[in-house]
């Protein structure tokens, strides 16, 4: 038991608070009844126990030992605990021999009946007795403040607490989530009342900030958590988000952005004017860099295999940038005349612009530019390797392979077996979608960049799989699909059938052969539509299609078969070859199908089509073409090392890496997945490179590959208010002219590419053109940054996290959004603002001036189904626009106002200066605003409807223009911050203050601050005010060094506790550890911040807490209930 | 000089604590030679009338076990009161109630209604139940029983008790350390329980084996899992109240893989045993779900027999609230 | 999905043409819905003026009756006219947010030995053509589109107001998509919730008809064919009364006022006849671009 | 009695939050039922079930316990401790004979003064539905078992600390 003062001698002391209390309270009954208290030697009341008269009578009593403890009943303990608790102290009694009763916020203020109120304070006062009573004497425990300071948000709160702070010798860490410091204030044109220049008050001190060496100013950051570091300061941790700008080494100069192709909404003008992607708020900004945009991998870019910068490229045609184009397109492409072609481009299947009106023709972009500079040569190596790559096939797999095979440096040789390079694209597609010359060129800039191609040279024959492995470092096996697959149906090695791989082939190497008058072609893939459209070329006079389902699960792309159809091709849906009739002599002379209908959908997800039994019918014909797909030729390889392969007849690998079960041999393209596209075929290539250069540099060959190939992006985008414009046709030669093999469609001209690229809706933002790193001479520009996470420790934190605006499209009457001519005032701020989108001039949106004006205040403030606070500025920066906007375009300015709110020094003035400058004001809420004339005037004029409740009319005020002085909010993510800070949120989402008067800038959390508009709306003038406090209370702090803790800590009582640990997982502090010597838990008294968790659940009493036992406790119940 | 006279009483118990001095074994001799057994009905045919006569504080020490259920066991409670120097609540139900005492979850009458009528067992057609008198035949003798009381009360309840000896029954180490302490006027102030003031997990032979960060994420009764014999029962699941019970038993119990019940009863700082096991339990409940942690309480099928099974008539609120009752005390 | 269906009074009265629209135009779209049985007044007008409690009485013995019917989880109670479409789902909310209206219907339905299990989502048809059987698929099913027809959607004010529950208060717009679906243009118009004089049209028609009078005047100028509603009282409002604000403003006001639902029915390829637009004082004008469906 | 009966509530506040905000009840007048007198913890975490029996059997009707919202306890997670032990404790009650409705477990931030104004009233309300909540007093412990608890708590009998 800790060392005490005797048996109790408790003095009550009852405050009358003026009548606060003595109103409802009955004073003398109280103290009469306080006499009769157990151990109560003394009972007194006064008219304010807190004055110095009143803490003397304490004092008094204590000194002659009359009272040894000590009672007062007065207001709350938050309120006035400490001071009594000196006064005790000065009475020389330890201060914690004290305990308060609040008869006052708990009793009188709150209590109708005063009999009621008088009994209420009684049983409080009982309980105080009885609790004091058990009170032990305690040490305040000292807790040194770290001298660091974290302020958070860069408006001019923040600023000027920083620049306090700083002054006054201490370290600051500025953080602020922008770009720049100035918050909304470097917004502002002018200040009220006094009308000067905002920018000029504001910028010098920015400047200072970034000047000042106590100063860490952290842009373009956010705080991600703040935890104790002991038990007075915080550990906080920032993350500095990625500029992809250097800061330290960025000149400003501006450069950049004049070359930057990406044009967006600025924020800083409102949406008003633009800004490019790699920008810079505003002329002024602190730090005065750049920062690039990027919202990430536009959707076009994730969605193709081999990640081709689509929106790179595009945006670079929109402004005509052509060659800077084709540099971007073979960055990751080396086949781009061919893709611009026949790629099947996912990327377009995922254009965000698709989910508007329809996607951009990416591939026919990328053609344009390849079509531009036919003579485009690739990228050529940078460094020479010894090593030589055997690759087995020549199709865009193997192609691709070698490219990144060679710009790695090494020496891939293909090995082809047909006469030609190129594989399917050589044999299995037409020339009328690609033309010859253009594969033939394509492959010879290969050749040119150094990969050797050896054509008829079929591995198996001319050279065995083995030799190729003993020969070469590594190699890649790309022989494609090419073994058609069978109907299995009777007469199906008629002459006159032809598999349709085999027929496009014949056609590709010997040319146009005659089929006759009829062809069928069976199957709904690519290839079939190839082959229809190909037997018409071949002269054909009826060419039908003869599918199992229907078109809508037709595999091929839906634009080859409108193309087909156009040029005279039939489809017969719904139908299955069973038997194809004819003879040796003849040849086939018909098919017999069978009609089938959709069933349940099968493994492909689509819908298994069934034979209707007894539908048979048949179609006469000269020929059919089989085209259901093909599958790889693996048997032509001969002997295959013991490559294992699938029931499918494929290659067997790793789907990372691509190695087969025989190390240093890769395989990919169709002979693994089967038939399909040309871009995944050359992702297989890309893959299967960067596995060998792994592998030859043994290196591990699956890490970090995760994000090759296809993906979707993680971001959407917001498409509202997006102009329709649907996709520009590509030109192509007239039907008439489709009977040859002359290409279809003849591309783009100039000025279609550029219409059809400033369709695009850049997605990432920044678009990766990389052309302002070409231009920054100070070489700041860096792709490749990543966030940064940086822990600083400080002992105190200022929140100046400002605020945010109502947004008036929640208010549809008013018309924001949907009346071009309806403005937020910040927007006319911005207008007002010789900087701003207008330089100066305050215009309607088609560039007029406007001859009146209506400016509807309390918009989103006032309103229960809004907000229902004032926000206080709204009426003062009203009466600064009306006076602009009167000042600037001799405009009649309306003001509609429920009531003028112009307290403050100098305010009113300004109001009357304004009545006399003419401005009209209209008391009363504004019902709508809407472009419903009923009168001649009111034509093509907004519409305010509103009473005006001084003559009690509906009034009709036409106006050009409507200003909606929109109200102030919390911050978006207030509720998330004050959590992160452990301080509290007050009605209207504001952050809390400690006391609404006596501790304005203090919060409920130690050493964290608050100021400005994050503590509830504001004007400047108030917000500086209130910096200025904060800065104070931090200096204050750390000029004192340390803090006193309440000694409210927990404690173990070892002869008691059996150590079952109960305590130790309860404590969130971590405070708890166990003791194993003794067998016992131990308290950390540094770490407990007295909350009792542990206490009340000690099953054995052990653990008890300081000014909160147990027993004092139970006495307050007692107390409270013995008298009611 | 003669030796000290000692008595033993039984009231509402089940027989268990005459047992426990049955289980001094040979140590009952050493006490036996060092005292003089006065009264001891369960063994020795003594009378009532004997007491009577005894004079006031005869007896040097009388050892009580069992709760007070009875107007006979008042009787006696207090008879014995007056002729011992040393009245030792012997056992938890004249410690805390003991299970006897879960009886105050009702009262008299349900009891009646329940034991000689609803019961399944019972055939008993004219619905007879015990009365106070029974006038018999002609004669017109008046047969009496005592009275059945609604409420059970611990020892202390009825009259002042010196000290406690804890248990269910009270271990045969802490009879012994009792016996000596009173022969050798060795004595704690008056009130105290004679067993040590620390919680079981002090002498557990589990304790090495538990967490230090115990989060319960289910509890589990011992016929629902093959309990492992040396992991401390809490971290297994199992509602062991061992850190809300006085220690001295030796954890015979949690020896023999079973949970502790709480027989020994709180530490001296404890109020009510039943609510600070249960806040113990309760806060390493690992779940911040409404919803969640009333599902994993159901667990816990019982609570009142779980965390007040042997100290319900000793806890604050002692018995269950009846409707209409008038507030006040009454036995 | 089945629907149920609460026709009230004025569907069977002065506004059949809405109930044989909505009941054809679904039925075109392959929606089935059963009309309820035994329904009661939905307590609208009078006495919801009168004595709230009565009113909120009334609709929840249609709702019981919903659930009895309907047997599902949620049942759907559709109604049309928007005075039953407000009431009932005024009573839901009433039911749900205040304890004391809650045990007093409770009680009133017991004394009608009917219980009340809260469960009915009143919808109005709008609501279940935009969101649960979706433009798309009704555009998929579209036969005669109403090619060149320029549509006036009138709102009105009880399906938006006091509940938004499907649309915007201010704003509206399902009705626009619908008829954009169905190939016609829309007006754009700031009158689509501006009142059409409600009863004041026989109470105040010094006040009723010039209320009427400005959205006909404004549909006109802002070139509309014809004015849409969802709503028996303004139809009958802005058809009617015509003449009157012709005569009483000197200006020819001649505009065809029909049932969202009957343009929906003609679009659909239903009969004029089955649509009930036989019914109407001011003619339909034939639909252009497509042939007039034949009556 | 029931006439001139008022019901008895002990209310148990954290300091952060509820405590504040019944402050600011009164800092904004707002007069609600007398009823309840109000302890003051430094977090619903330091609630013992204990207290809440103590308080039933020394003739509380009801007691209402007040912490800060999940997710804001001063002290992190005090509150949801609190919730954990009231869970059990109600059930235990319930099988007491003790309506659950008598204890109350609110969240109640420093900013919402006018909930503890509501939440007084309903609770007052609640149990005077209720009516009076009939537990018989415990039997009288002695005095030796009183001191013994006394001993236990290191004081005198004469009250105060020694």
């Amino acid at each position: 038991m800790p060392e005490t003062n005797g048996a109790p001698k408790i003095g009550v002391y009852v405050c009358h608070c003026g009548v606060n209390i003595a109103a409802k309270v009955n004073i003398p009954e109280v103290v009469e009844f306080a006499r009769t208290l157990p151990f109560v030697t003394v009972a007194r009341d006064y008219k304010f126990m807190c004055s110095d008269p009143g803490q003397e009578l304490i004092q008094q009593d204590l000194r002659e030992g009359r009272v040894n403890r000590v009672v007062v009943a007065s207001c709350s303990p938050l309120m006035h605990e400490a001071t009594f608790r000196r006064a005790t102290a000065e009475g020389g009694q330890n201060p914690f021999f004290f305990h308060m009763a609040n008869i006052r916020e708990h009793v009188s203020w709150v209590t109708a009946d005063e009999h009621k109120a008088t009994e209420k304070a009684k049983a409080l006062i009982a309980a105080a007795v009885r609790r004091v009573a058990f009170h032990e004497p305690l040490e305040k425990k000292r807790v040194p403040v770290h001298p660091h300071v974290l302020i958070v948000g860069g408006g001019i709160a923040g600023i000027e607490a920083a620049l306090k702070i700083a002054e006054a010798g201490k370290k600051v860490y500025l953080v602020e989530r922008e770009p720049t410091i100035g918050g909304h204030m470097a917004q502002f044109d002018k200040c009220f009342p006094t009308l000067d220049c905002a920018a000029c008050i504001l910028t010098p001190k920015m400047t200072q900030v970034r000047a000042h060496p106590n100063i860490k100013l952290l842009t373009y950051s956010e705080v991600e958590s703040v935890e104790p570091y002991d038990l007075r300061n915080f550990k906080v941790t920032i993350r500095r988000k990625a500029r992809y700008v250097n800061e330290d080494v960025c000149t400003g100069c501006g450069l950049c952005a004049d070359v930057c192709p990406v044009t967006v909404p600025s924020e800083f003008d409102e949406g008003l004017g633009t800004r490019k992607a790699i920008y810079r708020p505003f002329p002024q900004a602190v730090p005065n860099v750049f920062t690039i945009s990027r919202r990430g991998t536009p959707p076009c870019q994730a969605a193709c295999s081999i990640h081709q910068n689509a929106q790179g490229y595009i945006t670079l045609i929109a402004h005509g940038k052509f060659k800077e184009a084709l540099d971007v397109i073979l960055r990751d492409n080396p086949l781009p005349s061919i893709c611009g072609r026949i790629c099947t481009h996912p990327c377009t299947v995922n254009c965000t612009r698709g989910t508007v009106d329809e996607p951009l023709n990416i591939p026919g972009l990328k053609r344009f530019i390849t079509d531009l500079f036919p003579d485009y040569k690739l990228p050529t190596p940078t460094k020479e390797r010894p090593e030589k790559i055997a690759i087995v096939g020549s199709g865009p797999a193997g192609l691709m392979c070698a490219y990144e095979l060679r710009q790695r440096g090494y020496k891939p040789v293909i090995f082809e077996a047909q006469p030609v390079a190129g594989g399917m694209l050589s044999v299995g597609i037409p020339s009328f979608r690609l033309p010859r010359d253009v594969i033939t060129k394509e492959i010879n800039r290969l050749k040119e960049i150094g990969i050797e191609i050896k054509t008829n040279t079929p591995v198996g024959k001319a050279i065995t799989l083995e030799q190729l492995r003993q020969q070469y470092a590594a190699v890649f096996i790309a022989i494609g699909a090419h073994v058609e697959r069978k109907l299995k149906v009777p007469g199906e090695d008629l002459p006159g059938v032809f598999g349709g791989i085999e027929f496009l082939r014949r056609v590709n190497l010997e040319g146009p052969f005659n089929l006759g008058e009829r062809v069928l072609v069976i199957g709904g893939g690519n290839s079939a539509v190839d082959a229809a459209r190909t037997a018409l070329r071949c002269g054909a006079k009826e060419v039908t299609m003869v599918y199992r389902r229907t078109r809508a699960e037709m595999p091929a792309d839906p634009k080859e078969i409108e193309a087909a159809e156009e040029e005279g091709v039939k489809m017969l849906f719904l139908a299955a070859p069973k038997t194809i009739l004819g003879n040796k002599e003849t040849g086939v002379t018909a098919l017999e199908c069978l009609k089938m209908k959709l069933g349940a959908p099968d493994a492909s997800g689509r819908p298994a089509p069934e034979p209707i039994p007894g539908s048979e019918f048949v179609l006469s014909c000269d020929a059919i073409i089989v085209t259901i797909g093909q599958v790889p030729d693996i048997a032509s390889l001969g002997e295959r090392l013991g490559l294992e392969t699938t029931t499918w007849g494929t290659f067997k690998v790793d789907d990372v890496t691509l190695e087969t079960n025989v190390p240093g041999v890769f395989a990919g393209g169709d002979c693994v997945t089967g038939p399909d596209v040309v871009v995944n075929a050359m992702y297989a290539g890309k893959k299967a490179a960067i596995s060998i250069d792994r592998y030859l540099n043994k290196l591990d060959m699956r890490a970090g590959r995760e994000r090759e190939g296809p993906y979707r992006t993680e971001y959407t985008i917001d498409t509202s208010g997006t102009p329709l414009q649907k996709q520009i046709p590509m030109p192509a030669i007239e039907l008439a002219r489709r009977r040859t093999f002359e290409e279809v469609h003849t591309g783009y001209t100039k000025e279609l590419a550029i219409a059809e690229a400033k369709r695009c809706l850049d997605c990432g933002i920044c678009c990766d053109c990389r052309l302002c790193a070409t231009v920054c001479e100070a070489k700041a520009i860096n792709y490749e940054m990543k966030d940064e996470i940086q822990e600083i420790v400080v002992g105190s934190i200022i929140l100046a996290t400002g605020f945010k605006l109502f947004d008036a499209r929640r208010i549809p009457r008013y018309g924001y959004g949907k009346y071009p001519n309806v403005y937020t005032a910040l927007e006319v701020e911005r207008m007002t603002n010789s900087a701003g989108p207008t330089g100066g001039e305050i215009r309607l949106r088609d560039g007029r001036k406007p001859k009146a004006v209506g400016i509807i205040h309390c918009v989103g403030s006032r309103d229960r189904n809004y907000n229902s606070y004032c926000s206080r500025v709204c009426c003062l920066y009203s009466l600064k626009l009306a006076h602009l906007i009167k000042e600037r375009t001799g405009a009649e300015v309306y003001n509609f106002y429920i009531d003028m709110r112009v307290p403050g020094k100098a305010y009113e003035e300004f109001y009357d200066r304004m009545l006399e400058e003419g401005i009209h004001f209209i008391r009363g809420r504004v019902a709508e605003v809407t472009d419903h004339a009923m009168t001649p005037d009111e034509e093509g004029k907004l519409v305010i409807r509103a009473e005006d409740t001084l003559i009690g009319v509906i009034r009709r005020i036409p106006v050009d223009m409507v200003v909606l002085a929109v109200g102030l909010e919390p911050q978006a993510d207030a509720d998330e911050v004050r959590r992160k800070f452990y301080i509290s949120c007050g009605s209207g989402g504001f952050f809390l203050e400690r006391h609404p008067k006596l501790a304005p800038v203090q919060t409920f959390a130690d050493g964290i601050f608050i100021a400005g508009a994050c503590q509830g709306p504001k004007d400047i003038q108030d917000t500086v005010a209130q910096a200025g406090a904060a800065a104070a209370e931090v200096l204050s702090l750390i000029d004192r060094g340390f803090v006193e803790l309440e000694p409210n800590t927990a404690f173990i009582q070892e002869e008691l506790c059996s150590g079952c640990k109960t305590c130790i997982p309860l404590c969130p502090f971590s405070a708890i550890s166990f003791n194993s010597d003794k067998g016992v838990a131990a308290i950390n008294e540094a770490l407990c911040k007295g909350c009792g968790t542990c206490v009340a659940a000690c099953p054995s009493g052990a653990a008890q807490q300081h000014l909160f036992t147990d027993e004092q406790i139970y006495q307050e119940i007692e107390g409270v209930l013995s008298y009611v | 000089m003669s030796k000290p006279k000692v008595g033993f009483y039984w009231c509402a118990s089940c027989g268990g604590c005459e047992e426990a001095v049955v289980d001094l074994a040979e140590d009952v001799l050493k006490v036996v030679e060092a005292v003089d057994i006065v009264f001891w009905p369960v063994a020795l045919d003594f009378k009532r009338a004997d007491v009577e006569a005894m004079k006031d504080g005869e007896l040097a020490a009388c050892f009580v076990n069992g709760a007070i259920r009875t107007s006979e066991q008042e009787e006696m409670a207090e008879l014995l009161r007056e002729k011992s120097q040393l009245l030792i609540a012997f056992g938890s139900c004249s410690h805390l109630g003991g299970i006897p005492g879960l009886a105050n979850l009702w009262d008299r009458q349900a009891i009646f209604e329940y034991v000689y009528k609803e019961a399944p067992s019972v055939t008993n057609p004219d619905g007879v139940v015990p009365q106070e008198q029974t006038k018999l035949g002609s004669n017109g003798y008046v047969l009496t029983l005592p009275a059945f009381r609604d409420t059970v009360r611990a020892l202390d309840q009825v009259v002042e008790v010196d000290y406690y000896l804890p248990g269910c029954p009270p271990p045969v180490k802490l009879i012994v350390n009792a016996v000596m302490a009173i022969l050798e006027n060795k004595l704690p102030p008056k009130g105290t329980v004679l067993a040590p003031d620390k919680a079981l997990c002090e002498e557990c032979p589990r304790k090495p084996t538990k967490p230090d960060k115990l989060a319960l994420k289910e509890l589990k009764r011992p016929h629902q899992i093959l309990i492992d014999s040396e992991k401390c029962l809490l971290a297994q699941g199992l509602v062991c109240l061992g850190p809300a019970t006085r220690s001295g038993c030796g954890a015979p119990c949690v020896s023999a893989n079973m949970p502790c019940t709480g027989c020994l009863g709180p530490t001296s700082r404890v109020k009510d045993y039943g609510a600070k096991a249960l806040s113990a339990i309760a806060s390493l409940i690992d779940s911040e779900d409404e919803q969640e942690i009333a599902a994993l309480m159901e667990h816990i099928v019982d609570p009142v027999g779980t965390f007040y099974r042997y100290s319900l008539p000793a806890s604050l609120l002692h018995r269950r609230v009846r409707r209409g009752a008038t507030g006040g005390a009454q036995a | 999905m089945k629907y149920l269906y609460y026709p009230g009074c004025s569907l069977k009265g002065t506004s059949r043409g809405y109930e044989e629209s909505v009941l054809a135009a679904f039925e075109a779209l392959g929606v089935a819905v059963d009309e309820l049985e035994d329904w009661n007044c939905c307590g609208a007008t009078a006495y919801m003026a009168v004595d709230e409690m009565k009113a909120f009485a009334l609709a929840a013995r249609n709702l019981a009756l919903a659930e009895l019917q309907d047997g599902s989880e949620h049942p759907t109670l559709i109604a049309p006219c928007s005075g039953c479409y407000l009431v009932l789902s005024k009573t839901q909310h009433y039911l749900q947010e205040y304890s004391e209206v809650s045990r007093m219907i409770d009680g009133a339905l017991q004394a009608a030995r009917l219980r009340y299990a809260r469960t009915v989502h009143v919808r109005h048809p709008l609501d279940i053509l935009i969101n649960e059987i979706g433009v798309q698929e009704i555009a998929r099913k579209v036969r005669q589109p109403l090619q060149g027809l320029k549509v006036a959607s009138y709102y009105g004010c009880q399906i938006v107001r006091p509940y938004a529950a499907f649309d915007d208060q201010v704003n509206p717009k399902t009705m626009d998509n619908l008829m954009q679906a169905l190939g016609a243009e829309t007006v754009d118009w700031p009158l689509k919730t501006r009142c059409c004089g409600g009863s004041l049209m026989g109470t105040l028609p010094e006040v009723g008809v010039p209320l009427s009078y400005i959205l006909l005047k404004e549909a006109l100028k802002r070139g509309a064919d014809v004015v849409a509603t969802a709503c028996p009282l303004c139809q009958f409002n802005l058809e009617c009364y015509q003449d009157k604000m012709s005569h009483q403003f000197k200006e020819r006001i001649e505009i065809p006022v029909v049932y969202f639902t009957q343009l929906l029915g003609l679009a659909l390829g239903v009969s004029e006849r089955r649509l009930g637009m036989h019914r109407l004082l001011v003619p339909m004008p034939t639909v252009r671009g497509g042939t007039r469906p034949h009556a | 009695m029931s006439e001139q009966w008022e019901p008895r509530i002990v209310a148990f506040f954290c300091t952060w939050c509820t405590y504040t905000a019944a402050d600011l009840a009164g800092i904004s007048r707002m007069t609600y039922a007398p009823n309840a007198r109000i302890v003051r913890l430094m977090c619903s975490g330091r609630m013992d079930p204990q207290f809440v029996l103590k308080a039933f059997a020394d003739g509380a009707d009801g007691v209402l316990i007040g912490g800060c919202h999940p997710g804001d306890c001063h002290y992190q997670a005090g509150n949801y401790k609190a919730l954990r032990r009231y869970t059990l404790l109600k059930r235990v009650l319930t099988e007491m004979g003790i309506e659950p409705e008598r204890v109350r477990l609110e969240w109640i931030s420093a900013s919402e003064g006018d909930r503890v104004q509501k939440v007084m009233n309903e609770m007052v309300e609640q149990i005077r539905k209720l009516g009076p909540l009939h537990l018989e007093k415990a039997p009288r412990r002695t005095a030796a078992a009183q001191e013994r608890e006394r001993e236990a708590v290191g004081v005198s009998s004469q009250g105060g600390a020694r």
